[in-house]
């Protein structure tokens, strides 16, 4: 099965085990990802206001050349996921976003809003199937306590992205169990890590990356996943004391493909 | 052309009359001329083969004969339905019209059908025979010499150019290959009309309504017109029918027509199709459902058996009537 | 033809100050149909209504047309009077030359050529005036209420005070309600099952009713007067006749591990059972999702200890078919679903619980007999945190929750607090909410005690998260006043949930053909002058199953719908508006159109014989107007596409002759 | 620039009807930067409706949301202050030369791991 | 000779329970209105079928306006909602058909209006009398 695949910039830079450990998994799940050619940044983040044409554009170029090649998308960062999914849901209900869009995008031929986005963790669940993963899985994690972190973006806002019920998801934690381990419920998984602002105010992340660290460990965690490379520095740079991967490493670990793609 | 042949149709047909499924097939029959085509009830096989034709002329929705030949007609009945009639049959099923148990409906692919007069505009008078068995209608005519060759886009009835379905919505069986709903432009002419200036509308349908005969004839076709006494009929109604004497007693009729169709019509085209004076009458009905869809949400009779039309239905936060007209342009 | 008699009043001057009577009484002499006409002072007294009795008997008048006052004021004044003539009472037409002439216009000529045409436009309408006679139809003097919590309760024991007999329908096995499970009740404390079970006994007492417990309403058929409800009482797998409710196969029975319901799942049964102790009627019911010996065929110890024999693992489903005059509905209310708000970690700990949890944590009989102890690991709470308006005034097109305010939950988290305070003091009490709403009597004062006098903190502003962390709830929040947000580390959260109606009213509304707001709760007849009646008539609303309510509200509406009942039991016959409509079955084609509109379920379709002139016969579907149930607004006349419906009354011809008259 | 029409603006360019909003403060009870704000988002939603918008686009209150959307998905009324936050700071740094961020901040910013996405995302908030 | 001063012919329908109690409300209190309106007394407004509509205008009426209770407080709680939705077609089509608007009105008057009753006839009174006479929507034989 073929899926357009975007990877976008940090998968490229300094989240390169997010993307190798994603291909690699899913060739061992019997899914080509195809690289979308010449790509853009999606954006980075989605502004809501509905008068930015221009911001959005690349994200709306993403999801075209995904329908061009007549394949459905599929995203693996937390933050390409929510834009390029936001931007998609205002071409398809904003009809004034996307006559404007289409008229910038005139000479390149317009874009309907029909691409179907699947986040990476959504193609496990929905097109793989867990159960499906369970039996491919050859180094079962057990006996871990795995405590997944979701942040923001893959589930807010629960409207537009449809992932998971927002405040109560169990997608990871169905993957977790998919791969032997078990997981770890604790109430901050959905909460903010401090994201970009990071940048400008550094206690700021420090504070609510401490209280995901905190409140996980205090519900036995002895490990957390992320399908993002902002949240994972975060956590990351913010005193985790367990360790903090990608979802997707995990993953290539259980399916038994992390050793021989190590560099 | 159409996709589907005669023959497919006749050895169906007949098929299901050897076996017993159906006792009557409901079917186009060969008129005077090849596109003069009327509906009959074949019984055996033989009037089958003799009498059965499906060419480009065959417009006539049978649905709306189902109410008459279910209560006549001993057994069952076949019927063959394009695409657009398979509205009117769900339509007269959610209003309990016939029995379903008594039809057999078979569904066929459509191409869109011919407007004769589109052709006569084309070739002339003189027609005396036309075949459509090619990708294009050939046409002979008393005062050519060979056949004139007309492409059957160029010819195309008003409501197959504004096709909204290709999909058959009931069926017990189908031929050939299922097609979609379409996307279609039928609104843009009630649209080019709501432009004008009221003056300009007032001028249009005087003009076209006063040609008017009442010969009722939009009425006796339309299959939403299936009451067991007309209103017209009914001198007990206070609008019986009359001669036509100005210009609003034929202006009465068609808004009193268009009311009571309202949310049941289906917008097959056949009142239009059948008017002598050619005027465009479906273009009532469809203002109708431009407006029902803009104010009550999207709704096409007859796509589901059952469903409750806009005007057997409200919503607490509907629009005025006042804010029916100043809502402006919606699609802005 | 009518001979028809036209009365000109002046009502003094009010009239005949500004029309010439005595000029409309002739005008109106030369109207088709029209053999005498007059005028007279004031029609309406004795004096002017002889003369009216007195004209018909000498014209032979075979209608009237009086030109007076509104027809608001003295139609049925008049309509007596015709009937005193020996006149069908609806051969009288009133044209309304006073509020709608004389009064709004002040020129002598204008309101009599005005008064003139609302004259010939009632003679044009009495023209084609027939006799009519209102309809009747017989009382069965029986009364069903569906739904046996304190709301039908009360409604049953009044009707059946009234000497009428009624029968209750619970789908439970026991009647109670909600509030059987409460603990106390505001705003006086007194204990819920202090009050309400001798009620329940009473109810079991009470020659005039009857329980069906552990049943639920199949069918409804018929219309007001003469409903037939098909009932089906589930097996329970025990004879309740012979039960004595001694509950040694309670004791007995070795599956003990089935989620209890009464105390909302916080602790266990077993698969035969008693929900409570004062339950009513007390007899066991087998659960048979969990019965070893249902299941499996193997165990049968309940049947073994029982001495009565009252068990019966053979029982079958039962159908039992009455007729009733009236159907009171009461099916009440549940919490909603905390599952879309998993912000309040529900899901995630046991010591997050709803408002009817608690009140089963504080109840003696409930899980804890009365200790208020966390569910999570039995330890006493030092740090509750209540939160009003879960799920309530949530925004219609928000995916969750309920737009309406559930009324009840200011005052029931204000008594929770304060009895928590009162019986642990050395417990600190939070309390978010976004307004208090006390209007009630003695609420405000109520809610200020809990504030003052018993230190309750009730913080201005919504919870936002709460995070479950080790044995703490971390509660995160604003206070709007201060300007803060807090961390509180609580031991126990109570969410206020809002209350919807009961799952089964959607069916059961569709079965009484009883209307619905989008909500699910039952809209009433009139939302101010008939708030205990379903536009359905014969079909009654009591409780919450209308709307929010709390204990008194609930009681006093009950004993509203049980008097409307009473008022229709205690009649032999029902005489019904004859102004209804009815169907021409000859020009109906059986479309539906009608029933579509009709807000009383009046119009129902049968397939009918009829004779074709070719001396076949032909069946049809054609439409029948219960004129018993039709409350004649005219609405199925015109969705009707042949015209064959029409309104007696209101005619279409008619209403076409009062145009032509007016129009002339 | 008018009062008036800078409410407006701001209204149509989040798409929020600050009129729904019942004031129940959920969201300024979930917002993760809180305790970073001078505003909160509560203060946001009724200060756009009562036009009182000056102070908020000069509030740092602005660069602290995180967007993270939780007042969003919590707001029983479905007004979504983060996007009224959002259009309110696009309005402070669509002014001339009211960018917030420019390439000459970044390096001090920076260190080994921070991703890309911050960068790129930082860029986006804070400038036009 | 005399000239005659141009008076529109209204027929308003009123619905038993709020809007002719409301014009009843409207005489009681002496609120003038032009004698030009005569009223038809229904149960509801949801029994004015649109023929009696265009009946009235083929014999002459210049106006027609429609009054009922105000939504959601029918005396048979829904009649008025499918007259709005009733009226909104019918309007539209005879504004498609290019017959003035201005013509047809659906007002919600309560009883307890008869203030707005009065104001409300005063100005379709008004509106239509600028209109002047109806000529399209009248049949001439039936006039006398």
């Amino acid at each position: 099965m073929k899926f357009s695949y975007f990877p976008g910039c940090t998968l490229k830079n300094k989240a390169k085990d997010l993307d190798r450990y994603a291909i690699r998994s899913a060739e061992a799940l019997g899914i080509s990802l195809e690289e979308i050619e010449n790509w853009q940044c999606c954006g980075g983040v989605f502004t809501t206001a509905r008068d930015e044409i221009a911001t959005k554009l690349s994200s709306v170029r993403i999801l075209k050349a995904a329908k061009d090649k007549e394949q459905d998308l599929i995203t693996v960062c937390s933050a390409c996921h929510n834009v390029v999914k936001q931007t998609n849901n205002a071409m398809q209900n904003d009809a004034e976003f996307s006559s404007k869009v289409n008229r910038y995008m005139a000479s390149e031929g317009g874009y309907d809003g029909s691409t179907t986005v699947y986040h990476y963790l959504e193609m496990l669940r929905d097109i793989v199937g867990f159960d499906a993963l369970r039996e491919k899985v050859v180094k079962p994690l057990s006996g871990k306590k795995i405590a997944a972190y979701y942040g923001c973006l893959l589930l807010r806002p629960g409207s537009v992205m449809k992932m998971d019920d927002p405040e109560n998801p169990t997608i990871m934690e169905d993957m977790i169990r998919a791969m032997g381990a078990e997981p770890v419920i604790y109430g901050n998984r959905n909460e903010c890590c401090g994201g970009y602002v990071v940048m400008e105010s550094p206690e700021l992340a420090k504070k609510k990356s401490g209280d995901v660290i905190r409140n996980a460990k205090a519900q036995g965690a002895d490990m957390i996943i992320t399908a993002c490379p902002l949240c994972k520095y975060n956590l990351m740079k913010n005193g985790a004391d367990v360790p903090v991967v990608y979802f997707t490493e995990l993953l290539a670990e259980a399916l038994g493909v992390k050793e021989d793609t190590n560099e | 052309m159409q996709k589907i042949t005669k023959e497919q149709l006749i050895e169906r047909a007949s098929a299901l009359l050897r076996d017993g499924t159906v006792n009557h097939v409901l079917g186009w029959a060969q008129g005077e001329f090849d596109y003069d085509i009327t509906p009959a009830v074949f019984s055996d096989e033989s009037s089958l083969t003799g009498n059965f034709v499906w060419n480009d002329f065959c417009g006539a929705n049978f649905s709306k004969y189902l109410v008459s030949k279910c209560r006549t007609l001993e057994g069952k009945i076949l019927v063959f339905l394009k695409p657009c009639d398979t509205y009117s049959f769900n339509q007269l099923l959610t209003e309990h019209r016939f029995d379903r148990e008594k039809v057999y409906a078979i569904g066929i692919p459509c191409e869109g059908m011919a407007d004769i007069d589109k052709v006569k505009a084309i070739c002339g008078d003189g027609i005396s025979s036309i075949d459509c068995s090619g990708e294009k209608l050939s046409v002979t005519s008393i005062y050519e010499d060979s056949p004139i060759s007309v492409n059957t886009a160029d010819v195309l009835t008003e409501r197959c150019v504004n096709c909204k379905s290709k999909k058959h919505v009931a069926y017990d069986e189908l031929l050939g290959d299922e097609g979609d709903i379409l996307d279609s432009a039928r609104f843009d002419e009630v649209a080019k009309i709501e432009a004008m200036t009221p003056d300009e509308r007032f001028a249009f349908w005087q003009n076209e309504l006063s040609r008017c005969i009442r010969c009722n004839a939009c009425r006796d076709v339309c299959p939403a017109c299936t009451c067991e006494v007309c209103v017209f009929n009914n001198p007990k109604s206070g609008v019986e029918n009359k001669a036509p004497a100005n210009s609003f007693e034929e202006k009465m009729f068609h808004i009193i027509r268009a009311f009571h169709v309202a949310g049941r019509c289906t917008d097959c085209g056949e009142c239009s199709r059948v008017c002598p004076q050619n005027i465009p009458l479906h273009l009532l009905n469809r203002k109708f459902i431009k407006e029902m869809n803009e104010c009550y949400g999207e709704y096409q009779a007859g796509e589901t058996v059952g469903s409750k039309s806009p005007l057997t239905d409200y919503t607490l936060e509907d629009l005025e009537p006042g804010e029916v007209f100043d809502r402006g342009d919606i699609n802005a | 033809m009518q001979r028809i008699g036209v009365f000109v009043c002046w009502c003094g001057s009010n009239i005949a100050g500004t029309v010439d009577v005595v000029a409309v009484a002739e005008a109106l002499k030369k109207e088709p149909g029209v053999v005498f006409s007059t005028d007279y002072q004031y029609m309406c007294s004795q004096a002017g209504q002889d003369l009216i009795v007195s004209s018909v008997k000498e014209h032979n008048l075979t209608g009237l047309v009086i030109c007076s006052c509104s027809p608001r004021m003295h139609e049925a004044t008049f309509r007596k009077t015709a009937q005193v003539a020996g006149l069908n009472p609806y051969m009288v037409e009133i044209a309304n030359i006073r509020e709608q002439c004389s009064w709004v216009h002040k020129d002598m000529p204008i309101g009599t050529e005005k008064a003139i045409i609302l004259g010939k436009a009632a003679v044009a309408k009495v023209n084609l005036n027939a006799p009519l006679t209102p309809g009747e139809s017989p009382v069965t003097k029986r009364a069903l209420v569906i739904g046996g919590g304190i709301a039908g309760i009360q409604t049953a024991l009044d009707i059946a005070d009234a000497g009428f007999p009624v029968d209750i329908v619970e789908k439970k096995p026991t009647i109670g309600g909600k509030m059987a499970q409460l603990d106390k009740t505001f705003p006086t404390l007194d204990c819920a099952a202090c009050i309400l079970t001798p009620k329940m006994v009473d109810v079991a007492q009470h020659e005039n009713i009857r329980i069906f417990s552990y049943s639920e309403v199949t069918d409804v058929k018929g219309f007001i007067g003469n409903f037939d409800v098909t009932i089906k009482k589930n097996a329970r797998f025990v004879n309740e006749d012979i039960c004595t409710g001694c509950g040694d196969c309670v004791t007995k029975c070795p599956q003990k591990k089935v989620p209890n319901e009464f105390n909302l799942g916080m602790d266990n049964r077993s698969a035969i059972y008693i929900p409570f102790a004062q339950a009513v009627p007390k007899v066991a019911t087998i659960d048979p999702a969990h019965c070893t010996m249902l299941k499996t065929g193997k165990c049968g110890v309940c049947s073994k200890v029982c001495k009565a024999n009252a068990i019966d693992y053979t029982q079958k489903d039962e159908f039992i078919t009455e007729r009733y005059g009236a159907i009171v509905v009461a099916t009440g209310f549940d919490p909603i679903s905390m599952d879309k708000f998993d912000e309040f970690a529900y899901n995630q700990s046991k010591d997050v619980i709803t408002s009817l949890e608690f009140e089963r944590l504080t109840n003696a009989a409930g899980p804890t007999a009365g200790k208020l102890l966390r569910p999570s690991d039995g330890e006493h709470p030092h740090k509750i945190v209540f939160v009003q308006c879960v799920g309530s005034r949530c925004d219609s097109c928000a995916e969750k929750g309920k737009e309406y305010c559930s009324k009840i939950c200011c005052m029931y988290t204000a008594k929770h607090a304060m009895l928590t305070r009162d019986k642990y003091p050395d417990t600190e009490v939070y309390v978010f909410y976004i307004d208090v709403r006390t209007p009630g009597k003695n609420f405000d004062e109520f809610y200020r005690r809990a504030v003052e006098e018993y230190d309750v903190h009730y913080i201005k502003g919504m919870v936002g998260k709460i995070t479950p962390e080790g044995k703490k709830l971390m509660v995160r929040a604003s206070d709007l006043l201060d300007g803060k947000q807090l961390n509180i580390d609580a031991d126990l959260v109570v969410l206020a949930t809002a209350i919807e109606p009961d799952k089964s009213a959607r069916s059961l509304a569709t079965m009484l053909t009883a209307s619905m707001d989008t909500n699910d709760f039952f809209t009433e007849a009139h939302p101010k002058l008939r708030p205990v009646e379903s536009p359905t008539a014969g079909v009654f609303l009591s409780g919450t199953c209308q709307g929010p309510k709390d204990i008194p509200e609930t009681v006093s509406q009950a004993g509203a719908a049980a008097s409307k009942v009473i008022g229709l039991l205690a009649k032999d016959k029902l005489k019904g508006n004859p102004c209804v409509a009815s169907s021409d079955e000859l020009m109906c084609n059986g479309c539906s159109s009608c029933e579509k509109v009709c807000p009383y379920g009046a119009i129902t379709y049968e397939n009918k014989e009829f004779r074709m002139p070719d001396r076949t016969t032909r069946v049809r579907r054609v439409a029948s107007v219960n004129p018993a149930v039709c409350q004649g607004c005219g609405c199925c006349t015109v969705t009707c596409p042949s015209g064959a419906m029409d309104l007696r009354g209101f005619m279409n011809e008619q209403i076409m002759a009062e145009v032509d008259a007016i129009c002339k | 620039m008018n009062k008036k029409y800078l409410r407006e603006d701001i209204i149509r360019m989040s798409g929020v009807n600050p009129k729904k909003c019942m004031r129940c403060g959920k969201c300024s009870g979930t917002c993760p930067a809180y305790d970073e704000m001078e505003y909160h988002p509560h203060q946001f939603v009724s200060m756009v409706e009562s036009g009182d918008i000056e102070p908020l686009l000069e509030s740092d209150s602005l660069y602290r949301c995180l967007t993270c959307f939780a007042c969003v998905e919590r707001c029983p009324r479905g007004v979504e202050p983060a996007k009224l936050i959002e259009a309110v700071r696009l309005t402070a740094i669509r002014r001339q030369g009211a960018n917030r961020l420019t390439p000459n901040d970044i390096p001090a910013m920076l260190d080994d791991e921070i991703p890309q996405q911050a960068l790129v995302s930082a860029f986006r908030k804070y400038t036009k | 000779m005399q000239v005659k001063e141009y008076k529109p012919l209204i027929v308003a329908f009123c619905c038993n329970w709020c809007s002719y109690a409301g014009a009843d409300l409207a005489g009681n209190n002496r609120l003038n209105y032009p004698a030009d309106v005569k009223i038809i007394r229904v149960p509801c407004s949801c029994r004015v079928n649109p023929m009696f509509i265009l009946r009235a205008f083929q014999r002459g009426a210049d106006g027609v306006i429609l009054c009922g209770c105000h939504p959601g407080d029918c005396h048979y709680t829904s009649g008025n909602y499918f007259t709005r939705r009733r009226m909104a077609m019918l309007f539209s089509m005879l504004d498609f058909l290019g017959i003035e608007r201005e013509r047809t009105r659906v007002e919600w008057v309560s009883a307890a209006e008869g203030a707005k009753f009065a104001a409300t006839m005063n100005d379709f009174v008004t509106q239509v009398a600028a209109l002047g006479e109806n000529k399209r929507l009248e049949d001439l034989r039936c006039k006398k």
